[in-house]
């Protein structure tokens, strides 16, 4: 790995150990990460609002190409209005005009809103109960057995959950006699699905620690320790040292602290 | 103060410690996990694998960074399957902070293209992948709802240049794509919300089959969606991704990562089993404490 | 001005969509008549072409059935050609499409730009004809020819007909319960363990003599989730102002800690202590998602509350939450709507209120009417679907053997097909 | 009037969408494809706000002292450094001139910045820092146009191309993002034997579910049982429950909709 890569990775080494190094204690060297972690991502964002966004959608269609002349001969000219709507969202800050900032979020609102009613309806409410009717599988009723998603079984047990658990989320009855029983079993389905859902969680985040083993072992140590590379050079193992030291040099000073307040409170309390 | 007391006060760095350690101890040992294989998984890769070369198909990485660790793994095995079988791609990145770090995946992807493969017995020779005419990277626009929505009429409506700012129309690959109907299949990897943008203003709307790539934490919700047909196939976090990675025969990050994640399990499922018979045997003893 | 939300509004939206669908009933027309002739392999017969329904129009239909030596008779059929031309015995030089031996339609359809490719205009006649090709390109046999026909676009699209009325009916609902509560009509919403055990705690807080801490999440202030919080902690600040138990409530947002002030001061105004108000009682720690849980959970081992309230908006943090408040062994009740935290919630609090529970609670206890109203309309829509399942399921499985004939097809009227 | 108009537009967009959704017709698709390349538009400003009011919030810390204020320069900083580079590009190798106007551009700003906020936020010689600021500015304009070694590119996208850019997201913000979500494991883990109790008889349905998932790729003998448990468990009982709350969910946001264009919901407008 040449230089300017190792470098490169040793600095984010440094910034994935630092972040590890909060599991310890809120310590200079997370504030430090954390706070260079909401700049950058921040001007990340603005660079590519402008690019992706404002470059190609805007100015792309009101100049045809050609930049200085703008609106004046372009063939989409009325895409001036959008553009002057969207200023209009800053004057959000000001006490005295933030009334104009209204207007452009009226014209989101009501669009994004408007666009979302059919389609959530749709794809949410209309297709989950049309696949609820689903025929149960009566001639292999109790298909191969034990556990078979096909069978009849399984089919009843899905369709009678998810009357159970729409039953458990009804407001305008109280959960008394057999409707209150439906709705027992609709918070053990419930409770069956967030089961699920914790379990592929943890496996979600233990994935996530090992990715950032993986990275600190192949992309770090390896290439700091990799001698017959030729253009290894030496300040690869000092980098890597000098980084463990300085996570070292704190932990060393914590404990010192740790030491004096114990030898504080015993000669206090003897 | 019996065990369970003092195993519950004990700090809980100590415990930190005792999970990276057994995940380091795994990691630096090599056992290999077997993987099971899932239908939800199977569905995708055999689509995909049953597509005649040439066949376009559209992936969605619209993820960002936080979630790369179970993504990526499956983004790699899906290119790389597509690009052996000759299949061409068009991609997106929806996700505020996930252009970058698509751009990089699929220059990585397109490198290791250059070197000869067999997979399942078949072998793949060399090939130079080229922006443009293998694949189409368009980029990121703001407000994935209203661009998937969009890209049903036409890709020029949101996306008139790709990522690169060259022009859609002097791109080869692009030319004969206009909408979701030249394409044989989306598949959408990200860590949730613009999942259900895809059900909802995507496959709700057009009816392309559309296969998905979850976090672990997502996965579960969708299975709905499975059932009701409007999603294809799933791939569940890091297992879904190392299935994938299995009938691909093309073991990566995936199945690497699976040997760590059968301890660490273990470990957790301990911890749930102490704290539980503890707390009910120090509660049991604290009422004979009262009787 | 007054309330633009009135009975006139939904009246103009329900004239609007009745007119549209009269308009499409009688725009339908009636597809034209085909005739047959023979040359080597079987050619195809009832040829029909017809303008593609619920569609934007530059888009016709072409069905066929397959050639009697299609997979039977000669086989020696390998696809079908559509060609296409302006007039009846006009050149048919067009070729729109081939499709392989099997298949029985084809659509030719282009997109609305005027300048793309194959651009098929509307309202303009076209003729077609469809030729059974073989392995040798020259011996084909064509269909007669069909036509004319044009493609036009409709003004509704009949395969949403299942959305369509379920917008409709929604929105109906809605606009009866919010006009029925502005009246003042008694709503009710039925009893929620979580918010029983909200009083319970606070009585338990209060003997103790253990303070209360009330934690919004990370959510901001126009966050639904949030918006019910702010309603719940009024309640909860009723009752600590009778009870003088002392209220803890760090914010990870300012405007949220703005609003949460002027809450817990009227509460106290409300009890007759304005003086007992403490100026610190809702205060802001920080906007960073790690920092400030560090900070909340120092408060935790330090005061050590009795009750720990969670409503609102969580992530991933709601793990360190729970876990230190069981450690300091405060009784914890949680409500979200992020579907991803509930489980933690559960299994670490003694109780939760999941995702829409936490809205009827806030509606149960604002009895703010726009809100209940909005929440029986759901309620009334729930049972809606409750119970067309129930039927759908019934048709599905036993029209056949009850004999129910009309219900056989009842689950095709809510196939919604795009 | 000025207050109640903007929400008539609300309902006039939103009824129209909602209807334009049930109408195929050719002049429906254009309106949309009109009206959504309009929001996007409007929508891009929108996101920018949010910069602003990091910015705000940075310098008020710093100003006022608060805790951890010293850290506030390291956001401002990263933020300034990340949008130079994503609109400028290098030209020739070196790269001396470059970090010297980088330097130049982030002290100005600081100048010009504490000038402006003036006395009012407890700047010192607020003046003095303005006209330093200004001084400084011109001399960064003037690296800018007569150095060669590197231009600016608002226009065209060479700036995403900017290797200190590329770096910047490849190994500062994806690091910092994964090791922060990765943080996760450890906590699950401390909460997993402190926390995690079936207190009642939900919360053992819930455990006893989560310990069936957890276990389905071991290996041995129970392995197959127990995998083919989880699938079952995922494919059944999971799919009713997540049904249920999709139901809910859409529902939930159709109302929720409905409440903002029928004008019942006003609170997202803002105290405007």
């Amino acid at each position: 790995m040449e230089l300017g890569q190792y470098l490169w990775t040793s600095l984010g080494a440094f910034l994935t150990l630092s972040v590890f190094s909060f599991l310890y204690k809120d310590n200079p060297m997370y504030k430090f990460a954390e706070h260079l972690f909401v700049g950058v991502s921040a001007g990340y964002f603005v660079i590519i609002l402008w690019h992706d966004g404002l470059v190609t959608n805007l100015f792309g269609r009101l100049a045809d190409g050609h930049i200085y002349k703008l609106w004046l001969d372009s063939t989409k000219w009325w895409y001036i209005f959008p553009g002057i709507l969207g200023l209009m969202m800053f004057t959000r800050f000001s006490h005295k005009w933030s009334w104009v900032s209204r207007w452009p979020v009226a014209f989101y609102i009501g669009i994004a809103t408007g666009l979302s009613i059919p389609l959530e309806m749709s794809n949410r409410v209309n297709r989950q109960l049309y696949a609820m009717m689903e025929p149960v599988n009566w001639d292999s009723f109790m298909g191969s057995g034990w556990l078979d998603m096909g069978a009849g079984y399984s089919d009843i047990i899905v369709f009678v959950g998810t009357v159970s658990a729409l039953i458990y989320f009804y407001f305008s009855k109280a959960h008394t006699g057999v409707f209150g029983g439906a709705a027992k079993l609709g918070i053990w389905t419930l409770m069956i699905g967030f089961g699920a859902s914790f379990g592929f969680t943890v496996m979600a985040r233990i994935s996530l620690l090992i990715n950032r083993i993986q990275f600190l072992d192949k992309n770090w140590k390896r290439n700091s320790f990799d001698f017959t590379n030729e253009n290894f050079n030496p300040l690869y193992q000092a980098l890597f040292w000098l980084i463990i030291l300085i996570f070292l040099v704190y932990a060393v000073s914590e404990f010192l602290k740790y030491l004096k307040n114990k030898n504080a409170s015993s000669v206090k309390s003897a | 103060m019996n065990w369970f007391e003092r195993f519950m006060k004990l700090d809980r760095r100590w415990i930190y410690l005792f999970l990276i350690t057994v995940c380091l101890l795994a990691y630096y040992s090599d056992f290999t996990v077997p993987t099971i294989r899932e239908k939800e998984t199977g569905a995708i890769y055999n689509f995909i694998d049953s597509l005649p070369a040439g066949e376009v198909i559209f992936v969605a990485i619209d993820y960002d960074p936080s979630s790369q660790a179970e993504l990526h793994p499956m983004t790699y095995a899906i290119i790389e399957h597509a690009f052996r079988k000759n299949l061409k791609v068009v991609f997106t990145a929806l996700s505020q902070n996930g252009p970058g770090m698509a751009d990089q995946a699929i220059h990585d992807i397109a490198d290791s293209m250059r070197v000869e493969q067999t997979y399942n017995g078949v072998s793949y020779p060399a090939r130079e992948i080229a922006n443009g005419v293998d694949y189409c990277f368009l980029g990121y626009k703001p407000y994935y709802a209203l661009v998937i929505t969009a890209m049903g009429q036409d890709f020029r409506t949101p996306f008139p240049a790709d990522y690169y700012g060259t022009p859609l129309d002097s791109l080869p690959l692009m030319k004969k794509l206009h909408n979701y109907d030249d394409i044989s299949i989306v598949v959408e990897v990200s860590s949730g919300n613009i999942s259900d943008a895809w059900i909802s203003y995507g496959q709700g709307k057009f009816g392309f089959p559309l296969a998905m790539g979850l976090t672990g934490v997502m996965t579960a919700q969708y299975y709905p969606f499975l059932q009701s047909g409007q999603v294809m196939g799933i791939m569940g976090g890091l297992l879904g991704a190392a299935q994938y990675e299995d009938m691909a025969d093309n073991p990566g990050l995936a199945k690497d990562g699976m040997r760590v994640q059968l301890p660490a399990h273990l470990v957790i499922i301990l911890f749930i089993l102490i704290g539980n018979i503890g707390h009910f045997a120090s509660r049991k003893n604290r009422k004979n404490v009262q009787s | 001005m007054k309330n633009l939300f009135n009975m006139s509004r939904f009246k103009i939206v329900f004239t609007v969509c009745v007119l549209l669908s009269l308009y499409s009933f009688v725009n339908a027309q009636a597809p034209a008549v085909t005739t047959v002739g023979i040359t080597p392999p079987a050619p195809v017969t009832e040829l029909t072409a017809v303008d593609t329904d619920n569609d934007h129009g530059h888009s016709i239909t072409v069905k066929w059935t397959p050639s009697a030596d299609d997979g039977a008779g000669a086989n020696n059929v390998l696809g079908y050609r559509v060609m296409r031309s302006n007039s009846f015995e006009g050149p048919f030089n067009d070729t729109v499409g081939v499709v392989p031996l099997g298949s029985t339609n084809f659509e030719n359809s282009s997109s609305i730009e005027e300048g793309a490719e194959g651009f098929i205009p509307d309202n303009t006649d076209f003729y077609y004809r469809v030729d059974a090709l073989t392995g040798d390109s020259l011996v084909f046999s064509s269909s007669e020819v069909t036509g004319p026909v044009h493609s036009y676009g409709q003004w509704f699209n009949k395969g949403l007909i299942p959305v369509f009325f379920a917008v409709i009916i929604f929105t109906a609902l809605t606009v009866l319960f919010v006009s029925a509560a502005r009246k003042g009509k008694e709503l009710y919403v039925r009893p929620l363990a979580g918010i029983e055990a909200v009083d319970d705690a606070i009585g338990r807080a209060t003997e103790m003599g253990r303070p209360i801490l009330y934690v919004f999440g990370l959510g901001v202030a126009s966050d639904i989730a949030t918006i019910a919080s702010f309603t719940i902690l009024s309640r909860v600040a009723k009752r600590v102002a009778e009870y003088q138990t002392n209220l803890i409530v760090p914010c990870y947002d300012p405007i949220i800690m703005t609003v949460a002030q002027d809450i817990v001061k009227t509460a106290y105004m409300d009890a007759g202590r304005p003086n007992d108000y403490k100026e610190d009682a809702v205060f802001f720690i920080t906007q960073a998602q790690f920092a400030y849980v560090g900070a909340v959970n120092g408060i935790m081992i330090r005061e050590l509350p009795a009750t720990n309230i969670y409503m609102g908006k969580f992530y991933a943090e709601s793990l360190m939450l729970a876990e230190t408040g069981v450690v300091s062994g405060s009784i914890q009740i949680a409500g979200t709507d992020e579907i991803a935290q509930i489980p933690f919630f559960v299994v670490a609090c003694d109780y939760t209120l999941i995702g829409e529970e936490l809205f009827a609670a806030s509606a149960y206890l604002g009895r703010e009417p726009l809100l209940l109203g909005s929440l029986k309309a759901q309620d009334y829509a729930k049972a809606a679907v409750l119970v067309l399942a129930l039927l759908g399921i019934l048709a599905v499985n036993f029209s056949g053997d009850l004999g129910l004939t009309w219900l056989v097809n009842f689950k095709d009227w809510f196939k919604v097909i795009d | 009037m000025r207050r109640q108009l903007p929400f008539f537009f609300v309902f006039l967009f939103g009824t129209f969408m909602v209807v334009q959704n049930f109408v195929p017709h050719e002049y429906s698709e254009r309106a949309k494809e009109f009206l959504s390349d309009w929001t996007i538009i409007i929508g891009i400003f929108a996101l920018a706000l949010g910069i602003w009011s990091l910015i705000h919030v940075s310098l008020d810390k710093i100003n006022k002292r608060k805790p951890n204020w010293e850290y506030s320069f390291v956001t401002l900083v990263g933020l300034v450094a990340m949008i130079f580079f994503g609109f400028t590009a290098n030209v020739s190798g070196s790269w001396l001139t470059y970090f010297a106007a980088l330097m130049v551009l982030l002290i100005s700003l600081w100048l010009l910045v504490q000038g402006i906020l003036g006395a009012g936020a407890g700047v010192t010689k607020a003046k003095e820092k303005f006209f330093a600021g200004i001084g400084l500015a011109a001399i960064f304009t003037f690296i800018a146009l007569y150095d060669k070694s590197w231009a600016f590119h608002f226009y065209t996208s060479e700036g995403l191309e900017n290797p200190l850019f590329k770096h910047f997201f490849s190994d500062i913000m994806v690091p910092l993002q994964a090791t922060m979500f990765a943080l996760l494991a450890f906590f699950i883990s401390s909460a997993s034997y402190r926390a995690f109790r079936a207190r009642n008889l939900l919360a053992t349905l819930l455990l006893i579910a989560a310990l069936i998932v957890m276990l389905r790729f071991t290996p041995g003998p129970w392995g197959d049982l127990i995998s083919k448990t989880s699938t079952w468990v995922m494919n059944v009982p999971n799919l009713a429950a997540q049904r249920a709350i999709v139901i809910g969910i859409g529902l939930g946001m159709v109302a929720t909709a409905l409440k903002v264009i029928l004008g019942i919901e006003r609170g997202y407008m803002g105290k405007g």
